[in-house]
């Protein structure tokens, strides 16, 4: 093969790519080459020195990580030099490392202690005083910084410099007086600063919260999935005390390449807060007691019949939280339409946005697939608030050379990494994407292969698209027309090209048309279906595409009942029509809902003060309330049920790449609290149905029984690493793209005038 | 049949030997009894009275402290880390300069022993950076609780000298057991 | 042998830094019949040819570094290394005080032998009154001329020289954290693979990295012919001529231009003009301290980037600090380690520790706390900083001054360790003559 | 203006203006931090961040190189500082004396300002000028080699000589910085040190 070495390593000889550096050549060698300011994700900068090798033909020791491999590289990691030299390595980065071990963060897990163990001297020669520094000092709220042990890897400042894109966090001074450091007064207030604690190969940077809480040898640790946004981040989760004292990123190269945000990171004291809710309580007279599980729900369920057999199911609201997993969301639909009756269900409290009508409602490529886009407009959406992983992977994507179009009006955190940036007036998004549309038309880049071959409808776009002329576009937008032109070229012609615009844009009326026209575009420009081609609306909260999959709202596809025999059943009793979430806090301002199941949702608390909605919710004959801390909903409620937090069940999420992946138990819920599946699946036994899961994944099995996206999907396939739905029939295995196998159905330009455009 | 006739004298003569042999017997284990007869009891009035321990003898546990009443101990968990029977729970916590257990940044906030489980193998002792956990003497643990065997840190705690700490001390390169600050 | 000084001729001359007077004694003569006789290849072959070899210390051939760069580069940079901190040397700061022109003449010439467009002229921060204010008036003048600019002499090459000034950092002179420097980042330098400037460089593109004395060089040869400098100095291998600094305890310092291969001795008992009255002659560094030390038994030595290396030290920036009878070596290099501590960048860890460490040690021994173990412990350290373990050569050099000096002078350390104090009297003779230098 | 910490208009439309010159908007950095200094005399916190600012990076940036490069204050200097080199031809030529004599005049030693505001010394490593051994940059200007007499007349016409201005004429584009040290910098309490490993300022002269 061309494109690979072949290297003798300690006397093995692996055939590794050219290119590769030493380091990652002997890892695959199964030869350790020890290191510290070394990592795979980083430029090489060679600073530590601790992973010399000798190389044949070459004179004295060489660094393994600044050297990449040649054919017949013969290369020795055992060689007396090297061996030498990295003594007198770690002898140096021993001078002045305070010997202070027992009371380290990192102490049991550290690679200096590691690396001095497996290669270190027996004693130190150094007896002048060592380098004293006050100690710790808090960088900001979260890392506390001890300068004694820093040892100068310079992970922690490439970390921020080369993925994250800041200098939040940088290096001061020269020679032996170097520090990390951030301008005096000024935080290390990078969203992205959790990261270096990890990275730190020492225990100079260390988490505020993690401090003093446990050491590694009395910790417990679980897989598990961030839930604090869409995109999924894979997780550890170590627990000491049923309690989690911190989150570490479990790398996943498809979802998080590693990395965590801090709000992911840091995020998960409400899982250990005191108030948790342990125990169901029910209502009696104007306060709330404890009472056993089979009150509760003997309570709940007669609350739900007597409304639905006095007022009709049709006064029967459920409200879900798109946080919870893919098993509750199943059940709580089920309960709704099949057990209560009732399509008043759904997991938004706001209006639902419009959205693309390409079918199946979801992100058409992966989030790995945005690195081999070489364009990306970003239209209207701020992944560092809403996703803040994916923001890095934009940034790496940028890196690896995609030009990146920013399309805000704010100046996002992506823009100073764009290619261009457009600024189009508020609430002309609509008419700036038109004008994309028109120019790609008017330029004849139109791709018109794919067109011909696998769409329909564009007569009539270009009909509609006919007066935004770049003129008129620039005129009300406020960009310029060159601009325009350049985004407009750089989209058809500098392919692949990728669309990722926030979901909740087609909330607004112009955001709602740019939508439609994002899609559009992709149309036209044939940049669909393919690696790095792709439209990414997206989702905000952490399983809101599962909610979408599973149907959780009205006047939406659902997923069909079983029939009773294990089979795939009908639609039979599930009610057509019902409220979405916002049409039902209307109904409750109006008195018109009687019963109300919340589920992980509380509107007082997620909405604005509202009087309205105070009264509409003490005015229910029956409020369950089913959650995980206590909010402000619960004080109304009739009955609570408490429900288990992420790291207490099993389940699933689905992210915003349609990548379904697992939750573990790391801790029991905490006193009687269950899974919210099961507290569903309880509830609906008590109110008379034959709910029989055993466990999590029965229910699992029979999502992918009747949830046609779903199909074929199992734990044991979505594993460790998850997989992103569909999988593909024949094989099993994941299908790739969406929208990538033409079929007979044609793919349509938006079928009628944006102005009417509202879909849902 | 003819066999257990002619037996008859054997018997006879092997049931003088035993009677013999018997006698002998008792006559020396009195021996062994008047022997002792004068001589002074070996019987200790336990728990009047109490027999010396080895000093490498492994009891109950002990906190210990510096001179200037600082608890050696730091809280590094590397005693939990090492018992074998999982006996020892620790919770750290930090220092301040207005509330200082230990020098340096970190000290026990709990330290319990669960005696049940200890095996007292000494493990906690080998380990210890500091110098501070000790097995003791002390082997009197009897007790009518089961909870009471969790010993706390307050009743591992050796006391305060008698003269408290004069001035806050101050941390120095080394100190106890070449632990390096 | 009768000698015509070559890149040091218009020293002394008043005014030398005008450009009329620049004009008037030949200057930019050379860079006209570069820019109308030569393609840019035919002036890489003719740099080539000469043998010029780098004047920064490494002696790397200046016509191959140049060969380097790769044709049809669409971005290519020539930078030139002004940031002369090498302690003892400091011929640059005089060329430069007196002959800004021809510099700029040679960077020209250089950008256009490897089509560069835009130039650097890297100077270190301290000089400024008069070198710097003089180098900005003159690129003012020499763009006023027509020298630079667009269009340059009416044959189509543009080219555009900024003065860049560091603000004090010695690492800046090794040419990746000079680089770095440019670029607005912290000054360290780059590990080399993969930054090989001339294929990675300034702002990631091919650069051209060449010293003063390199550079002014060049007009010389373009005017004079390739064959002309191979008869220069000490050739085949060492052509040419070179401006040693000479400072230090002895009577004339100053810098002198000499051929290549001169002799230790005539450097300096001839130019020189030897020791102190009643001294003696005990040790000089011959390329600066960041090279091992010389001492009496090498006075014949000749001095080139080759013959120099037989005796185990480098021609460097040939910067001779001469040391007599009356220093004490071992504080004279406790001296020099203070200068490695300062100026280590802190990037590598044994340099970053390894300076820290040793310069501790000399501390020792110099004020009488000195242990049997210590010279044992500064070679072994010295050779873990040592032998290209570092991304540049800062760890090599502080080594150098340590291990040469207990070669030459172990007594005296031995001396300093057993009776806690100086062999001899630190305190530098009180009569010494002033001098400033012009040669 | 008014506290002194601040750019003028002038120096930020020379900054503004580097930053286009450069190939490389960030290139402007170093030269954009030295006419600052060149404005205030050192770099405050505020300074930085007005670089920063003008050529579109973090602040800390600027921190990261102010503390790098010895010709950089972090702290106000005098109006004369005077830079003892200590190179070593200069210590073979008596730098050690120099700074005895202005420990003598001045009062002061290294990293150390005199209380009138009139002089900081300070200790360069090598000034490139060991000829004139031993050698002093004060504020822009060689001095050497300097003896006691030198010394004091040097002395003597910084205080009365009005040419000797605090900015001495730099200008231009690539110009600026005329004082110096972080060397021996009053720490930040922030990031202070105890580093008790290097030998104190101006040991050595035996």
């Amino acid at each position: 093969m061309d494109n690979l070495a072949t290297v003798t390593i300690d006397g093995r000889v692996v055939k590794v790519p050219r290119g590769m550096n030493l380091v990652e050549a002997a890892r695959l060698a199964g030869v350790e080459i020890p290191v510290f300011c070394y990592h795979s994700k980083l430029k090489p900068v060679g600073a530590c020195r601790m992973c010399y090798v000798a190389i044949e033909k070459v004179p004295g020791v060489v660094t393994a990580c600044t050297t990449t491999v040649t054919d017949g590289m013969v290369v020795n990691t055992k060689d007396p030099r090297v061996v030498k030299a990295q003594q007198g390595v770690l002898e140096f980065l021993l001078a002045n490392h305070p010997l202070d071990c027992p009371v380290c963060d990192r102490g049991g897990e550290c690679p200096l202690q590691n690396n001095t163990f497996g290669y270190g001297g027996p004693v130190s020669r150094y007896v002048e005083p060592k380098r004293h520094f006050a100690k710790p000092i808090p960088l900001s709220r979260r890392i506390l910084l001890d300068r004694e042990r820093c040892i100068l890897c310079y992970r922690c400042v490439r970390f921020q410099k080369e993925i994250a894109g800041d200098e939040t966090l940088t290096v001061i001074n020269r020679g032996a007086r170097v520090e990390i450091a951030t301008l005096p007064g000024r935080e290390f207030d990078s969203p992205f600063s959790g990261n270096t604690i990890e990275l730190c190969p020492v225990g100079a940077l260390t988490s505020a919260l993690y401090r003093f809480k446990a050491r590694p040898w009395d910790i417990r640790s679980s897989p598990s999935l961030c839930d604090q946004c869409s995109v999924g981040c894979n997780v550890r989760v170590d627990t000491r005390n049923r309690q989690i004292v911190r989150l570490l990123s479990r790398e996943n190269a498809a979802v998080d390449d590693g990395w965590l945000c801090d709000r992911g990171r840091f995020g998960y004291e409400f899982a250990n807060h005191p108030d948790r809710l342990t125990q169901p309580q029910v209502r009696e007279g104007t306060r709330l007691r404890a009472a056993e599980w089979e009150e509760a729900l003997y309570q709940a369920a007669q609350g739900l019949r007597q409304v639905v057999s006095q007022r009709g199911p049709g006064t029967v609201g459920v409200l879900v939280s798109p946080r919870l997993a893919n098993e509750d969301l199943y059940l709580a639909q089920r309960l709704a339409r099949a057990v209560i009756g009732t399509s008043n269900l759904d997991y938004r409290l706001t209006p639902h946005p419009t959205v693309s009508p390409l079918r199946p409602d979801a992100a058409s490529g992966s989030i790995v697939g945005l690195e081999k886009a070489r364009t990306i407009l970003i239209l209207g959406a701020d992944p560092l608030n809403h996703q803040p992983v994916l923001d890095l992977r934009l940034k790496k994507a940028a890196s690896l050379g995609a030009r990146l179009i920013v399309v805000d009006e704010k100046q996002t955190d992506l823009a100073a990494f764009a290619r261009l940036w457009l600024r189009p007036r508020s609430g002309s998004l609509d008419t700036l994407a038109r004008g994309l549309v028109h120019l790609i038309l008017a330029n004849g880049q139109v791709n018109q292969e794919f067109v011909d071959r696998r769409t329909e409808g564009i007569d009539a776009l270009r009909a509609r698209v006919a007066d935004d002329t770049p003129e008129r576009v620039a005129a009300s937008t406020g960009v310029p027309a060159p601009l325009l032109e350049q985004a407009a070229t750089l989209l058809a012609t500098n392919g692949p090209a990728s669309i990722v615009y926030d979901r909740d844009l087609g909330a607004s009326d112009d955001g709602a048309a740019a939508v439609l026209a994002a899609t559009d575009l992709a149309l036209l420009t044939g940049n669909i279906g393919r690696d790095g081609a792709g439209l990414y609306p997206l989702v905000r909260a952490a399983n809101e595409q599962g909610a979408l999959d599973l149907g959780l709202m009205p006047r939406r596809p659902s997923p069909p009942t079983p029939s009773p025999t294990g089979g795939e059943g009908g639609h039979a009793g599930c009610p057509a029509g019902g409220m979405t979430g916002a049409e039902m806090l209307d109904a409750l301002r109006a008195g018109q809902l009687k019963a109300l199941y919340l589920l992980g949702v509380d509107p007082l608390r997620e909405l604005p003060d509202d009087r309205a909605l105070r009264d509409g919710l003490t005015g229910l004959t029956t409020l369950i309330v089913q959650d995980i801390l206590p909010g402000p909903a619960q004080e109304l409620a009739t009955v609570v049920l408490p429900g288990a937090a992420f790291h207490e069940r099993e389940g699933t999420l689905t992210n915003l790449e349609r990548r379904v992946q697992r939750l573990w138990p790391a801790l029991k819920p905490p006193g009687k609290a269950r899974p919210d599946w099961q507290i569903i699946h309880d509830l609906a036994r008590a109110l008379g149905t034959s709910f029989d899961y055993a466990q999590a994944s029965d229910v699992f099995a029979e999502i992918a029984s009747v949830v046609p996206t779903y199909r074929g999907l199992t734990y044991g396939k979505v594993g460790l690493k998850g997989v992103q739905w569909p999988l593909d029939v024949a094989s099993g295995q994941e299908a790739g793209s969406l929208y990538e196998d033409p079929g007979d159905t044609r793919l349509a330009f938006t079928p009628v005038a944006p102005s009417t455009a509202r879909i849902v | 049949m003819g066999e257990v006739g002619c037996s008859a004298r054997v018997q006879r003569e092997a049931m003088a030997h035993d009677v013999a042999k018997d006698i002998a017997a008792l006559v020396k284990g009195l021996a062994t009894t008047f022997k002792h007869l004068g001589r002074p009891a070996t019987t200790v009035q336990y728990p009047e009275e109490k027999r010396p321990v080895s000093p490498r003898y492994r009891g109950r546990h002990m906190l210990m402290r510096y001179e200037d009443g600082l608890e050696r101990c730091i809280g590094c968990s590397l005693c939990a880390g090492a018992c074998p029977s999982r006996a020892i729970y620790v919770e750290a916590a930090e220092n301040t300069d207005g509330e200082r257990h230990s020098p340096g940044e970190r000290y026990a906030r709990r330290y319990e022993i669960n005696l049940i489980r200890c095996i007292f193998c000494g493990m906690c002792e080998e380990v210890c950076p500091t110098q501070a956990i000790v097995l003791g003497h002390d082997y009197e643990l009897a007790d009518y609780d089961r909870a009471d065997f969790i010993y706390t840190k307050e009743r591992l705690l050796v006391p305060q000298p008698t003269k408290g700490p004069t001035s806050p001390p101050t941390p120095s390169p080394t100190r106890g057991g070449g632990w390096v600050r | 042998m009768p000698f015509e000084p070559i890149i040091t001729g218009n020293v002394g001359v008043p005014n030398a830094w005008e450009i009329d007077v620049y004009e008037s004694r030949g200057g930019y003569r050379a860079l006209a019949k570069a820019l109308r006789e030569h393609q840019p290849e035919e002036l890489v072959d003719l740099v080539s040819k000469s043998g010029l070899r780098g004047r920064g210390g490494a002696g790397f051939p200046a016509g191959r570094k140049w060969s380097l760069i790769p044709k049809g580069a669409p971005e290519v940079y020539m930078v030139c290394n002004a940031d002369e901190s090498e302690p003892g040397s400091f011929s640059n700061h005089e060329l430069l005080d007196w002959d800004p022109h021809s510099l700029i003449e040679g960077v020209i010439i250089g950008s256009y032998a490897i089509r560069a467009r835009v130039a650097f002229i890297y100077m270190r921060g301290e000089f400024w009154k008069p070198t710097g204010q003089r180098m900005e008036a003159a690129i003012a003048q020499a763009y006023a001329r027509g020298y630079l600019g667009r269009d340059i002499l009416g044959t189509g090459y543009n080219l555009d020289l900024h003065l860049f000034i560091g603000a004090g950092a010695y690492v800046c002179g090794e040419e990746t954290a000079l680089l770095e420097s440019i670029e607005g980042n912290r000054p360290m330098p780059r590990p080399r693979p993969p930054y090989f400037p001339p294929s990675i460089g300034l702002y990631g593109k091919p650069t051209a990295v060449n010293n003063v004395e390199t550079l002014a060089n060049v007009p010389h040869i373009v005017l004079n012919g390739a064959e002309w400098y191979t008869r220069l100095g000490n050739p085949p291998r060492n052509p040419g001529t070179k401006v040693f600094s000479l400072s230090g305890l002895i009577k004339r310092p100053g810098n002198y231009e000499a051929p290549l291969g001169i002799t230790l001795r005539e450097l300096l008992f001839g130019y020189g003009g030897g020791m102190l009255d009643g001294r003696t002659f005990k040790a000089v560094t011959p390329g600066g301290t960041s090279t091992p030390l010389l001492t009496a038994e090498h006075l014949d030595v000749r001095m080139d980037y080759d013959s120099l290396p037989a005796v185990g030290t480098y021609l460097g920036s040939t910067g001779l600090i001469v040391m007599d009878d009356t220093v004490c070596i071992p504080c004279a290099v406790y001296h020099m380690s203070k200068f490695y501590q300062h100026e280590s960048c802190g990037k590598c860890t044994p340099c970053r520790e390894g300076t820290s460490w040793i310069n501790a040690i000399l501390y020792r021994i110099t004020h009488g706390q000195g242990r049997e173990e210590d010279m044992p412990l500064l070679l072994d350290l010295s050779d873990n900083m040592g032998g290209r373990k570092t991304v540049c050569a800062l760890g090599d050099f502080a080594g150098f001054p340590v291990t040469s000096s207990i070669k030459y002078f172990r007594q005296e350390y031995e001396y300093h360790i057993r009776y806690g104090r100086c062999p001899t009297s630190c305190q530098p003779a009180e009569e010494r003559q002033w001098t400033i230098s012009q040669p | 203006m008014s506290d002194g910490l601040r750019l003028s208009a002038k120096t930020r439309a020379e900054i503004e203006r580097l930053t286009t010159v450069y190939p490389v908007r960030r290139s402007a950095l170093l030269p954009g931090l030295r006419l600052a200094q060149r404005e205030i005399g050192w770099l405050p916190r505020e300074a930085m961040d007005e670089v920063a600012e003008i050529v579109g990076v973090d602040p800390n940036a600027c921190y990261a190189l102010a503390t790098f490069y010895d010709l950089f204050y972090r702290e106000p200097v005098g109006k004369y500082v005077i830079g003892v080199c200590e190179g070593l031809a200069c210590h073979l030529g008596g730098s050690g004396r120099v700074l005895g004599w202005l420990k003598e005049r001045l009062g002061i030693g290294p990293g150390e300002t005199t209380a009138d505001g009139l002089f900081t010394v300070r200790t360069f490593e090598c000034l490139a000028a060991c000829d004139r051994a031993p050698c002093a940059l004060v504020n822009d200007e060689y001095v050497g080699p300097l003896d006691e007499a030198r010394l004091d007349e040097l002395l003597r016409e910084l205080r009365s000589h009005p040419n000797w201005s605090r900015v001495s004429g730099v200008g231009g584009r690539g110009s600026g910085a005329s004082i110096p040290d972080p060397q021996y910098p009053t720490p930040d309490p922030r990031h202070s040190t105890t580093d008790t490993r290097h030998p104190a300022p101006g040991e050595g002269r035996s």
